[in-house]
């Protein structure tokens, strides 16, 4: 469970990129060219990052629209993401859904609907297919302070404690939910007590501590893996933007966004880098300027992706029609 | 007809004749075929394990699969139809039972939105059979009684199908099973017991997407689907007697459906009567008057006519819901206006 | 909260009542009298009677089928509950609906929908009414095992925290839904433990002890009307016959039947009664015998009772339509 | 037209001329002069308060009303419709917020089990309002665009409405808030702020169950609703220019629909177009089509032609939701051959 000073690094450099990919996004939605909203990470990069990078490979997550830190672990790329919110052909989804809709479990990603909580008992799903398969693959997904007051969050992890699924619920409490704080979500004092209802174990972690983060999801993930059913982790952070680009937050203390931007989870883990003499200065800026690099090439070459032509609206309803006689091919029993 | 004709229409169950498989043995029997033949397929729902089902569609099947893939849930339909849905995306192929179909309005948003729209999204289809007794006639209330099919037919992505015979819900639990989409299977309380048939030794399916015509006939068409099936071609023996000819087609796949059978015969008979049980606005009829008005319009001579229940809860008390259901008498009624307009 | 001598009587007199309506119930089910299913609470008596009793007049009940001592409690008649069984024009829905399936919030009662949870939110919106028209009232509702597992559970016990209504839910674990035993339903340990998700007290009681359970219920209808808010009961009993008449609870271990057949609530409660000098022997005989009488002239009304006419099937579906022009009254703000 | 004729197709906002009100701004004031006449209304929904809700519907309203009034939520669908449900049968007048409309299949159950069927049950009625923004136009996407008012015209015992011009948007919350039924109330997020006319400055109501002719013309007539009234109005323009002549018809009220103001235009035009939004199979316009082919047979002159969005998802990219989404030019080329026929 400790990791190398290489992994250390790649931790470091998940969460750069995830930064700048934002950063460049922000870019093209003031240029007018992403298309619809743009949903900030800022402030979150270390609990998207920490917990995906706890997973092996195999194992599948179901990600929010805030967890791009997430499907940058799992190996999509920012042009991927660009695409996506560029509304372009050659993006994750074709253009047929928006930002971080998408995934193929192949990728090991499962995309979200818009429907909060929806994710729980699909994740839930996955992970018990995952068993049936004898694929020994942990599956993990993301909810917000606001997502746990939904139904489908208590359906799905009541049935995944139930049939003990190898299943991880990360519940990352940033404060907010769009203009509605904590307090007016649920009258519990935090998230994890919400694990006592199911029977599960709950663990609380800061959230902008990379490390930390990392430390807490992996051992959800050895218990997930060695059969001990699910976790709830609940980790603390901040949303330190708007719900979207739109929103000015206007209803947000300043005071308390002060003290959270104290915090911010890539100064204080270059910090700790850097103090533990784990990198120096000259190491991370090279890291910095060879993804500034990755994504401004990204950025151009996403730029040039073409719209979907209208065809592709009527395409791909139902799955292409077995020709009729033709065997279902399937696999026997052994 | 395929097989021997059933029987229909006595109140009790009366036992299958030798070689006999009722409608709810049927679907069990199409159940156990796929899970022997495809160890991907597995049965999730409340009770449907070591009960055997609140029908016992799934009786025994616990015992020979085994409890991995049969599993008995808690009370969720959302996470029953989400975990479906997950499990399909890894190439399962789950089979959800609802307790009573509806029930089906607990899952209603994971159906609609995630199962519906996935293949559309990114090309992850979801393999997935929800199944369920639709369907009044033993007075099961406002709860236990309902035919929901209509909102799930107003849905992209989904596909609904609706035996009337125990041929077809053998032959269609299979074709559900083997689909790569979504598939709403909605089975009719009302038949479980009380219709039966010999069935082929060897497997087949019922393609989904194709209606059948029970019954051929000059003089006008009833489209109908499910326990009204039996309805229809009880008035059609009566209307023959008037001399009255009545065509009866049962859709079978109710979404998406088999628009060039009902057209073929409509173009034939030249009127329509569109029966169900189901309520009457933005049911099932409505969409078969919107097809044929715009497809075979030169075709009609009379009014689409519309024999359903009519827009209400469905009643308890007996002489409610006898009020309330559509039978053979009240087509007959519309049948000999129609017939004579 | 001292409960006097009548009111203990008062108690005995409806558990009691609750049984030989429900007797009566079945021997109509035999005689092919009953419409459709027949639902028992044998063994559960102590829980609705107690519960229910808790509460003050124009508080609001939302009991669920078994609950046949909570509507008897409001004041229902044996005649009322026996014409709903029996599909009669002049049962509390007309032959709209079936079983406990009626209410009148001018009653105290609202009705269930059979969707299990569903009743929550609904009953959080009783209450929420009730705190803005200054009723001072408590609302309460009850669930079972199985029903905790719904997300309307999840979403209405939530949503009244959060707003501090003065609800009181009870939760009945009987030990099975439906076939379902508890650890299939959930791997909490009990229900109680599910208060925490939601930052309320909750309180274990031993459902087959009608005085616990009645000053558990009480000290959470205190709480609730002096704006404490919320309280989740678990009230631990068993469901001794099966789920339905029909079902012969194959799936239900003899032995724990034969145990909990020991601690029947009516048989307890009459020891108490006794031992304590509380009644005689004949005072409670007398009550039986009244009762009896009076369930017997109830059943003989009720089967007089007539079956609804046809025509009524279409209507109510909406209110009577308001004539055009005539004003709508509505209170005017003071 | 009821006031001035409201400006649309302009891709941004324009800000409202002196004394004209916006679609947005319609509703808020319904609400509002409901909220100062009746003490009995209140709101609930997500960020409906100190935001004043994702598209500033209820702006303002907190602070003239009080939180007790105007109730911020968790993001509970169920729970915030259960509630609503418990409250108007208690006497109170809830209004719930959707923020967007697509996520009522959060809250499908409550609704259409709860709400639709309490009074026909015990006669217990429940006076409440869901309303929230639908529709597409804005690249929302799957679930950020969806017109799920079919389902809900499919529900006996619920009134579905949806407004199209400022004008109605107004009287028509103020109506569903007075109505002792259940209303659902679509609001169609690009009409907005991309429509504005003056309203009277006296109280005024849009009785639930009439439709409204935008446009008398006599060889054909549309019958549409929402934001497509608008759509039928300009291809009624570009048509009139080649000599036909078309009638537009706004439902206003989706379900109980207003049949005869819809069969005395189409006995007079003979010929009927049915424009909607929402996706095709089982929609609104199937209703028409089966209300016109039943009751107004002998009138047809032509086959009844649906212009519909496709049976898919709203796709997100703009060449798709293009595709997607019925338009004028769609509506011309379907009235061009329906006139010639
Ligand atoms: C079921 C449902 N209802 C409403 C919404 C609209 N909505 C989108 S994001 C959001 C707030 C989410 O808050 P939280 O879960 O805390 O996540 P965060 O935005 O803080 O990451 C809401 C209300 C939704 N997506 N799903
Ligand atoms: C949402 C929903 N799903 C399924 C059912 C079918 N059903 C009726 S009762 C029951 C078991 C209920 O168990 P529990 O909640 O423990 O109550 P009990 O019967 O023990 O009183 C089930 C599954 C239902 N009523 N509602
Ligand atoms: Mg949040
Ligand atoms: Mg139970």
């Amino acid at each position: 469970m400790d990791l190398t000073r290489d992994q250390k690094l790649e931790l470091y450099r998940y969460m750069r990129l995830n930064r700048v990919v934002e950063e460049r996004l922000v870019n093209l939605y003031r240029q007018g060219k992403v298309v619809g909203g743009l949903y900030r990470s800022l402030g979150q990069e270390a609990t998207s990052v920490g917990t995906a990078y706890a997973l092996a490979k195999g194992d599948i997550v179901g990600p929010l629209i805030r967890n791009l830190g997430v499907v940058l672990v799992m190996g999509y790329t920012p042009r991927d993401v660009m695409t996506q919110y560029m509304a372009r052909a050659t993006s994750p989804s074709g253009g047929k859904d928006c930002n971080l809709h998408f995934g193929k479990p192949e990728r090991g990603v499962i995309s979200p609907i818009s429907m909060l909580g929806a994710l729980i008992p699909v994740m839930a799903g996955i992970a018990l297919a995952g068993r049936m398969q004898k694929k020994n693959l942990v599956a993990m997904t993301w909810i917000g302070d606001g997502g746990t007051s939904t139904g489908a969050f208590h359906e799905g992890l009541n049935f995944a404690a139930v049939q003990k699924l190898p299943l991880v619920v990360v519940a990352e409490n940033n404060g907010w939910a769009y203009s509605t704080p904590f307090r007016k979500q649920t009258a519990a004092p935090n998230l994890v007590s919400k694990a006592a209802a199911y029977g599960i174990p709950g663990e609380q972690v800061d959230g902008n501590d990379v490390l930390a983060v990392y430390g807490v999801a992996r051992r959800a993930v050895d218990r997930a893996r060695s059969g001990e059913g699910p976790t709830l982790i609940e980790s603390l952070t901040y949303r330190m933007k708007g719900h979207a680009e739109h929103d000015a937050q206007a209803y947000v203390p300043k005071a308390e966004l002060e003290e959270w931007r104290q915090r911010d989870p890539l100064e204080r883990y270059t910090r700790v880098l850097l103090e533990s003499a784990t990198a120096t200065a000259d190491e991370l800026a090279a890291v910095d300027r060879s993804i500034s690099e990755e994504v401004d090439r990204e950025v151009e070459s996403a730029e040039k992706a073409p719209l979907p032509s209208p065809e592709a609206a009527n395409q791909d309803v139902y799955a292409p029609r077995v020709a009729e006689g033709e065997p279902v091919v399937v696999r026997r029993r052994s | 007809m395929s097989g021997a004709a059933p029987h229909l229409g006595a109140e009790g169950a009366t036992p299958a004749a030798k070689g006999q498989t009722t409608y709810v043995d049927a679907i069990r029997e199409g159940l156990r075929e796929e899970m022997a033949r495809d160890e991907r397929v597995f049965l999730l729902g409340e009770d449907i394990g070591v009960y055997g089902g609140a029908f016992k569609v799934t009786d025994g099947l616990i015992a020979e699969f085994g409890e991995e893939r049969v599993i008995d849930t808690p009370i969720s339909e959302t996470a029953i139809v989400g975990a479906a849905v997950g499990a399909a995306m890894m190439g399962m192929r789950p089979v959800a039972e609802m307790q009573f179909i509806d029930f089906i309005s607990c899952a209603f948003d994971m159906i609609t939105n995630f199962a519906a729209k996935s293949r559309y999204r990114h090309g992850v289809g979801v393999p997935l059979v929800i199944r369920g007794p639709s369907g009044g006639g033993v007075h099961g209330g406002p709860f236990h009684s309902q035919n929901p099919e209509g909102y799930f037919a107003h849905t992209p992505g989904l596909k609904v199908v609706q035996p009337a015979t125990a041929y077809d819900a053998k032959g269609l639990i299979k074709a559900a099973i083997r689909d790569d989409d979504p598939v709403l299977f909605f089975e009719h309380k009302f038949l479980y017991r009380r219709i039966k048939e010999e069935l082929p030794a060897e497997d087949y399916v019922v393609p989904i997407g194709k209606a059948a015509v029970r019954r051929a006939g000059r003089d006008l068409t009833v489209v109908t689907y499910g326990a009204m099936v039996w309805t229809a071609l009880e008035a059609a023996k009566t209307l023959e007697a008037e001399g009255i000819d009545v065509e009866v087609v049962d859709l079978r796949t109710l979404f998406p459906m088999d628009e060039n059978t009902v057209l073929e015969s409509v173009a034939k008979t030249n009127k329509a009567i569109l029966l169900h049980e189901a309520t009457r606005t933005g049911g099932i009829g409505a969409e078969i008057a919107a097809v044929l008005s715009e497809r075979c319009f030169e075709y009609l001579d009379g009014p689409l006519v519309r024999v359903t229940a009519p827009d209400t809860p469905v009643p308890y008390s007996p002489p409610l819901e006898e009020a309330f259901l559509p039978n053979a008498e009240k087509v007959c009624r519309a049948a000999r206006a129609l017939a004579a307009y």
